[in-house]
């Protein structure tokens, strides 16, 4: 079989910029160069994600992500990186013996990832029945409109089991993640709030127009 | 059958996600800056993402099979926002304790004070 | 163009590499030229506004090749990294800025169809990659080691983080007006003459459209908002240790942004690619005439898209030249104590007045209002619908999915060209056969 | 306001941050030349500011001891060189007071002529600088547009554009030449509306009011303290002009013109005016109100100039031939200060009784305006700096001298 | 109010630190003693007849004629003057107070002479005397800050003394 199959192209590119900017957070050293490997790294998640046809996810993962949380992490970068704690060097010992753990882990999780049969893809010359795969999972819609898809299944209509019998399509009496959404909506409030009262800081300084003395130093 | 012409399948999603996982913890156990474990936390966030889309993802499965559908995007999805609010309450955190230390090495933060 | 070169024999894996790069060559194209037209309308405005002339003489008339020999000297100009500067950062910054902005064509429609990638999430998409520009100043701003540098990153990074929220909300307007986040979409709902149009949907999106203008302003850093390059204050902000061809890069990514921002201001609200009056349709020049005549028809609507987006960048020169520039806590108080509270009032207005009102201002006025059905009724009775259309999908959507079929011939190519999408489309192209023949 | 600043000594940040030093100059585009301010930060904010100056430092001072008081004269053109002529209209009286002489009535009328016109060009850099600063260029193209008319003229009169040496002690150079006045004029009329167009573009400016109002505010005691003068001070509420409360070498000079001292005495400018009112957010003393005063002040010189103009041609008699170049001067010493654009101008000459003063002292509005930098920027955000310093309307010419 | 009124008020509280006075120059002048100056510049700045609230300048002149033939014929003896030029917005009247000073302190040559610090009384003296500091070499015991100003820091010699000698090179950047 000699046609190139793109997909699995841009899976592959995507897959050693995600997985080598992975690695070359774990290497680098300086704390502003591991962020910017970070943001690659999770680019490139996002560009898979897009791959296995979650357009939202993957632009959310670009908005959020990478365009909010790492700008945030950054920003703490720049906030606290002084000279000393750009790079802070650990032990050798503790090197090998995270390196012993990682790889133990790596190995476990690659047994698992590719002993399953069920998980391997749909093999080339299954092609042929590969559209219809998708038209009985109603792949098509699923691409079609993925964010209003995830949308109703927030709200606990499942489009994606429109087509099957054994499953509801509304959940009787239950609202999907719509409670979680909430209690996630109500939680981001907390966070923000309590990230604004964590980091502020009140200090005394010399208030320039009162010339009285300074009660405590700065 | 070159890995060009074959598509690829849920495990090799699987595969990066587990690169991405190990990568995330080898980083927390290694740093010693408190924002570089914060990089791991969202590294292992990220791995865990990404398996929960491949298994969710009907492009990836031989026809037939069932995955877990939209919820693996909808679990996702939650991910996400929550690690950006662990990240900005981290950041909180992290930015009080270099107040606190003027310093952000973890290994100096042993003791617990008000 | 891929189908071309299969023909006369190439490999598939390079007649569809060499179709991709042309692709990408086209949209690098059109990237460089709206910063070039920028940056010359830059000067002329500004001239104009100054009782100057600006350039006149390079080019012939006009100074029309002004640009290309800006950045030709640019480009000639010693390039100097500071010796503490993050050498590595210091380089990479400038790609980075540039090839987010560049990122964001990929997802711009100029006309029907006339996109890279018809994204189903485009609006968003577009969003998302229009933020990592800031990634690129903020590393630019840090590496340069240079403090009123590090500023310039600083109040970058305030800036834009804080401005994505009303942006984004600006979106979700649109987005829950038109029931979907695909430009094209969007755009061929705003068909027909210009009281379709988002700004004049409702009086609520008409406040909504300069809400996102000022947002729009204020994340591509343009004056009263350019406070990341703030040249009285921060000398050049991130810039200022950069010369010389890296400059061209954020230069021309300033100007490319500015023309996405107005682009896609155009298109939530301004009608897109649809004129003011319908004229292609009027004299014939749609989709449904046949291709060649559709293929007019879309090129009008091109020149459409690109005069409006051009407006905008000519109404975002004429503010910078005329007002002072804010301060930064001015920036942040106008984004979050004006623009978040209002646009959120505007969003619970847009979606009140689009369930008592779906049609828009003119419907309202022209027709009684009517209650719709709400979304759950018709789930239940009719299982087999698709209930994310909800009550959106109304005569008009299925129409342009009309038109969309017929215009396919262009969108193929498109789409095709791109591989990454190649399988997509052929699935998508697949289902909508199928609809066909039922 | 002020009373509750002064009261509590806890200032509150939302996020602190190390405290950093920044050298704001000598090339910096908002320092109006080679001017260097230390700020100590802690983010935005400026906790403290030093001003470093005496990087333009050419020993004006010492050069004098060299040269007898006609040769010295084009150094004072370099002092503040925006506005030469009322630098060597300060020299010639101070040079006039030591030997005790006085001018005729042309020679009067013309100095003030010039004097004034000078004052609206500078005052013209003055305001389309201050627009710069904050960031909105098109100001400073449009002040620049019209301060070259002015140039224009002066260069008609004496040849040079930027250090005229025109204002000789014992007279002038050469008269103006036939139809100068008639092009002064037609400069006048077409000027008028010009002013307008600039308080429309800046001064009710929304914008600018948010950014000028309210900073670096001035009290008058402090302006007082620090020897602030000129617009400075006027802007403080402190209704002082040496044209008018001058020494008498000076007042004589206005003697029979109509025209008013722009200062806001209880929050009041004295006229009505057809220009922008006063905004609430403003505070006597702070930017917008030294921005303001300037922009009346232009209107008034605009008055004076049309007064002299008329006077002139109406006075008897000839212009006054300079001194001497080797002319002797008395023993003893003699200070004056005159009103120059920037703020009051001292001289201090001390004779020998030979042609080269034993000793020459130059005081400059500018150094003692800047000296009070340090009170009024502490606390201001970095953004606010540019906006101050623009509002003191330094020249470095003079404060290095 | 006149220098010679202005001299007899001063005359009852200040009259062992009252050395001179000349009201017929051009601008006439009250000379007081160096270490009486705080106290008299504070009376004149908050007696309300007097309130002279403005000091425009403080200057030095050098009197000393290094050429040893024109010295011969100079009437007076080498010192430096300090000149205080004085106004007030209130009464409107100025006055000019100088002190005379050595050259050098105690007559030993490179020790600066001293004259306590008026800055605290007017803060326009704050860089005016470290201009003379600089400029003159006269030393103001109390100044909040006494650096020079317009030379750098490690400049030598106070450049507008008759006798000074500009160096031959400053960092190597070759002065002559």
């Amino acid at each position: 079989m000699d046609t190139i199959n793109w997909h699995s192209c841009f899976f592959l590119l995507l897959a050693a910029i995600a997985c080598g900017f992975a690695v070359a957070v774990v290497v680098v050293g300086d704390i502003v160069r591991m962020a910017c490997c970070l943001v690659v790294s999770l680019a490139a998640v996002a560009g898979l994600f897009f791959l296995a046809g979650a357009e939202f996810l993957g632009a959310a993962q670009l908005m959020v992500y990478v365009g909010g949380t790492m700008v945030l992490l950054i920003f703490g970068v720049m906030l606290t990186a002084r000279g000393p704690l750009v790079s802070m060097k650990i032990g050798g010992g503790q090197w090998v013996l995270a390196l012993v753990i990682g790889v133990a882990l790596f190995a476990v999780l690659l047994q698992a990832a590719t002993s399953t049969s069920a998980w391997n893809g749909p093999k080339a010359n299954d092609q042929a029945a590969v559209p219809a795969a998708a038209k009985q999972d109603d792949g098509a819609a699923a691409e079609q409109d993925a964010a209003g898809q995830l949308g109703l299944g927030l709200l606990g209509v499942r489009e994606d089991r429109l087509h099957r019998q054994d499953k509801p399509v509304l959940l009787g009496g239950m609202s999907g993640y719509l409670l979680a959404f909430e209690i996630i909506s109500v939680h981001l409030v907390v966070v923000l709030v309590g990230a604004a009262y964590l980091a502020r800081a009140r200090r005394r300084i010399r208030n320039p127009e009162s010339r009285a003395p300074n009660p405590e130093s700065p | 059958m070159s890995i060009f012409t074959e598509p690829v399948g849920l495990s090799h999603f699987l595969v990066v996600g587990a690169v991405l996982f190990v990568c995330g913890v080898i980083c927390m156990a290694t740093k010693r800056n408190v924002l570089g474990v914060l990089m791991g936390i969202e590294l292992v966030l990220n791995g865990a993402n990404l398996n929960f889309v491949a298994f969710g993802s009907s492009v990836l499965r031989p026809p037939g099979t069932e995955g877990i559908g939209m919820d693996g995007q909808m679990i996702a999805l939650f991910v996400i926002v929550l690690a950006a609010a662990e990240a900005a309450v981290a950041l909180a955190i992290a930015l009080s304790y270099y107040h606190a230390h003027a310093t952000v090495d973890v290994d100096r933060g042993d003791e617990l004070r008000g | 163009m891929a189908e071309l070169l299969i023909s006369i024999s190439t490999p598939d894996w390079l007649a569809h590499t060499i179709a991709a790069l042309v692709q990408c060559g086209l949209l690098l194209a059109i990237a460089l030229c709206s910063a070039a037209v920028g940056i010359w309308l830059e000067r002329k405005v500004s001239a104009r506004i100054q009782d100057r002339l600006g350039p006149t003489r390079v080019g012939g008339r006009f100074g029309w090749l002004q640009p290309p020999a800006d950045g030709l000297k640019l480009i000639c100009k010693e390039d100097i990294i500071p010796t503490a500067a993050d050498h590595i950062l210091f380089r990479i910054a400038p790609y980075i800025c540039f090839c987010a902005t560049f990122c964001v064509f990929l997802a711009l429609p100029f006309a029907n169809g006339w996109v890279a990638v018809e994204l189903n999430a485009g609006a968003f998409f577009l969003l998302a990659v229009a933020g990592l520009e800031i990634f690129g100043v903020i590393l630019g701003g840090y590496a340069s080691g240079s403090k009123w540098s590090l500023y310039g990153a600083m109040r970058e990074a305030a800036q834009v983080v804080s401005y994505e929220i009303p942006l984004g909300l600006c979106v979700v307007v649109v987005v829950i007006l038109t029931g979907t986040m695909n430009l094209v979409e969007i755009g061929n709902q705003q068909a027909g003459w210009f009281f379709n149009w988002h700004i004049f949907h409702d009086p609520f999106t008409f406040v909504v459209f300069w809400v996102y203008v000022t947002c729009a302003v204020a994340s591509s850093n343009r004056a009263p908002f350019d406070l990341p390059e703030a040249e009285s204050e921060l000398v050049a902000g991130f810039l200022t240790e950069y010369s010389g061809f890296r400059w061209v890069f954020f230069f021309m990514g300033e100007y490319a942004s500015m023309f996405v921002v107005s682009g896609l201001g155009a298109l939530l609200f301004l009608g897109g690619w649809n004129g003011p009056i319908p004229i292609a349709s009027l004299l014939g020049l749609t989709p449904d005439d046949g291709d060649v005549f559709g293929w007019i028809g879309n090129l009008l609507g091109m020149c459409n898209f690109i005069a409006k987006a051009f407006a905008g960048m000519t109404f975002m020169i004429w503010l910078r030249w005329t007002l002072p520039r804010l301060r930064i806590d001015q920036v942040i108080t106008t984004c979050l104590k004006y623009c978040v509270p209002i646009v959120s009032a505007m969003l619970a207005g847009v979606m009140l007045w689009s369930f008592f009102l779906p049609g828009g201002l003119i419907a309202a006025l022209t027709r009684p209002a009517s209650f719709p059905r709400s979304a759950w009724e018709r789930t239940d009775s009719k299982p087999d619908s698709f209930p994310r259309s909800a009550w959106e999908r109304t005569d008009s959507t299925l129409r342009v999915d009309g038109m969309r079929d017929n215009g396919r011939v262009q969108e193929e190519a498109w789409r095709r060209s791109l591989p990454a999408v190649r399988s997509h489309a052929e699935r998508g192209n697949e289902g909508d056969f199928q609809e066909e023949s039922r | 306001m002020q009373a509750e600043r002064a009261q509590s000594d806890t200032v509150e940040f939302d996020v602190r941050t190390d405290e950093m030093l920044i050298n704001m100059g000598p090339q910096h585009p908002s320092t109006h030349g080679v001017l260097r301010v230390v700020l100590r930060t802690d983010g935005e904010v400026v906790s403290e500011v030093t001003p470093h100056i005496g990087y333009l430092h050419r020993s004006a001072e010492k050069i004098a001891e060299k040269l007898t008081v006609r040769q010295y004269l084009p150094y004072t053109d370099r002092l503040d060189y925006l506005a030469a002529m009322n630098m060597n209209l300060g020299w010639a009286l101070t040079v006039e007071k030591l030997l005790g002489q006085r001018v005729s009535e042309k020679t009067r009328h013309l100095r003030v002529i010039v004097a004034e016109l000078n004052r609206i060009a500078s005052h013209l850099v003055a305001a389309g600088c201050f627009g710069l600063d904050l960031g909105s260029f098109t100001p400073f193209m449009w002040t620049f547009r019209e301060r070259e008319k002015i140039v224009d003229l002066f260069e008609e009169i004496c040849g040079a554009r930027l250090t005229y040496s025109y204002l000789l002690p014992g007279g002038v150079t050469a008269g103006p030449p036939d139809g100068w006045f008639g092009r002064c004029e037609a400069f006048l009329d077409q000027f008028d509306p010009v002013i307008d167009e600039l308080h429309a573009l800046l001064t009710s400016n929304a914008i600018f009011i948010k950014r000028t109002a309210d900073i670096g505010v001035l009290p008058p005691e402090m302006a007082i303290d620090y020897g602030c003068t000129g617009p400075v001070l006027r802007a403080s509420g402190v209704d002082w002009d040496l044209r008018r409360d001058g020494e008498p070498i000076c007042t004589e000079m206005y003697d029979g013109y109509t025209w008013q001292v722009i200062a806001p005495t209880g929050g009041r400018y004295p006229d009505d005016h057809p220009y922008p009112p006063v905004p609430p957010e403003a505070v006597v003393g702070d930017s917008w109100h030294r921005f303001y005063v300037r922009m009346l002040e232009v209107v008034q010189s605009m008055y004076l100039v049309r007064q002299g103009i008329e006077k002139y041609s109406a006075a008897d008699g000839e212009l006054d031939k300079p001194i001497k170049i080797k002319e002797k001067l008395p023993k003893g010493e003699a200070y004056l200060e005159t009103e120059a654009p920037k703020g009051q101008m001292g001289f201090m000459i001390v004779g020998d009784g030979s042609a080269v003063p034993w000793r020459v002292r130059i005081r400059s509005s500018s150094f003692c305006n800047i000296s009070a930098l340090p009170e009024i920027c502490r606390g201001v955000l970095i953004a606010d700096m540019s906006a101050i310093l623009a509002s003191l309307d330094i020249v470095l010419g003079e404060i290095d001298r | 109010m006149n220098a010679r009124n202005i001299y007899d008020l001063l005359l009852q509280p200040f009259r062992p630190w009252l050395t001179g006075h000349d009201f017929e120059a051009i601008d006439p002048w009250i000379e007081v003693g160096g270490e009486g100056l705080p106290e008299i510049a504070r009376f004149l700045r908050d007696q309300d007849e007097l309130a002279f609230d403005v000091l425009h300048c403080v200057t030095a002149v050098d009197y000393f004629e290094p050429d040893e033939k024109k010295a011969a014929k100079v009437q007076w003896q080498p010192h430096l003057e300090l000149i205080y030029h004085l106004s007030s917005t209130k009464r409107r009247h100025r006055l000019v107070l100088k002190v005379k000073l050595p050259r050098w302190k105690g007559d030993r040559p490179g020790e600066l002479p001293e004259v306590p610090s008026v800055s605290g009384v007017w803060s326009t003296a704050d860089w005016h005397e470290r201009e003379v500091f600089d400029l003159m070499g006269v030393r103001f015991p109390g100044h909040p800050d006494p650096r020079r100003i317009l030379c750098p820091e490690d400049w030598e010699g106070h450049p507008l003394r008759k006798d000074y000698q500009m160096p031959a090179e400053y960092h190597g950047i070759p002065a002559k």
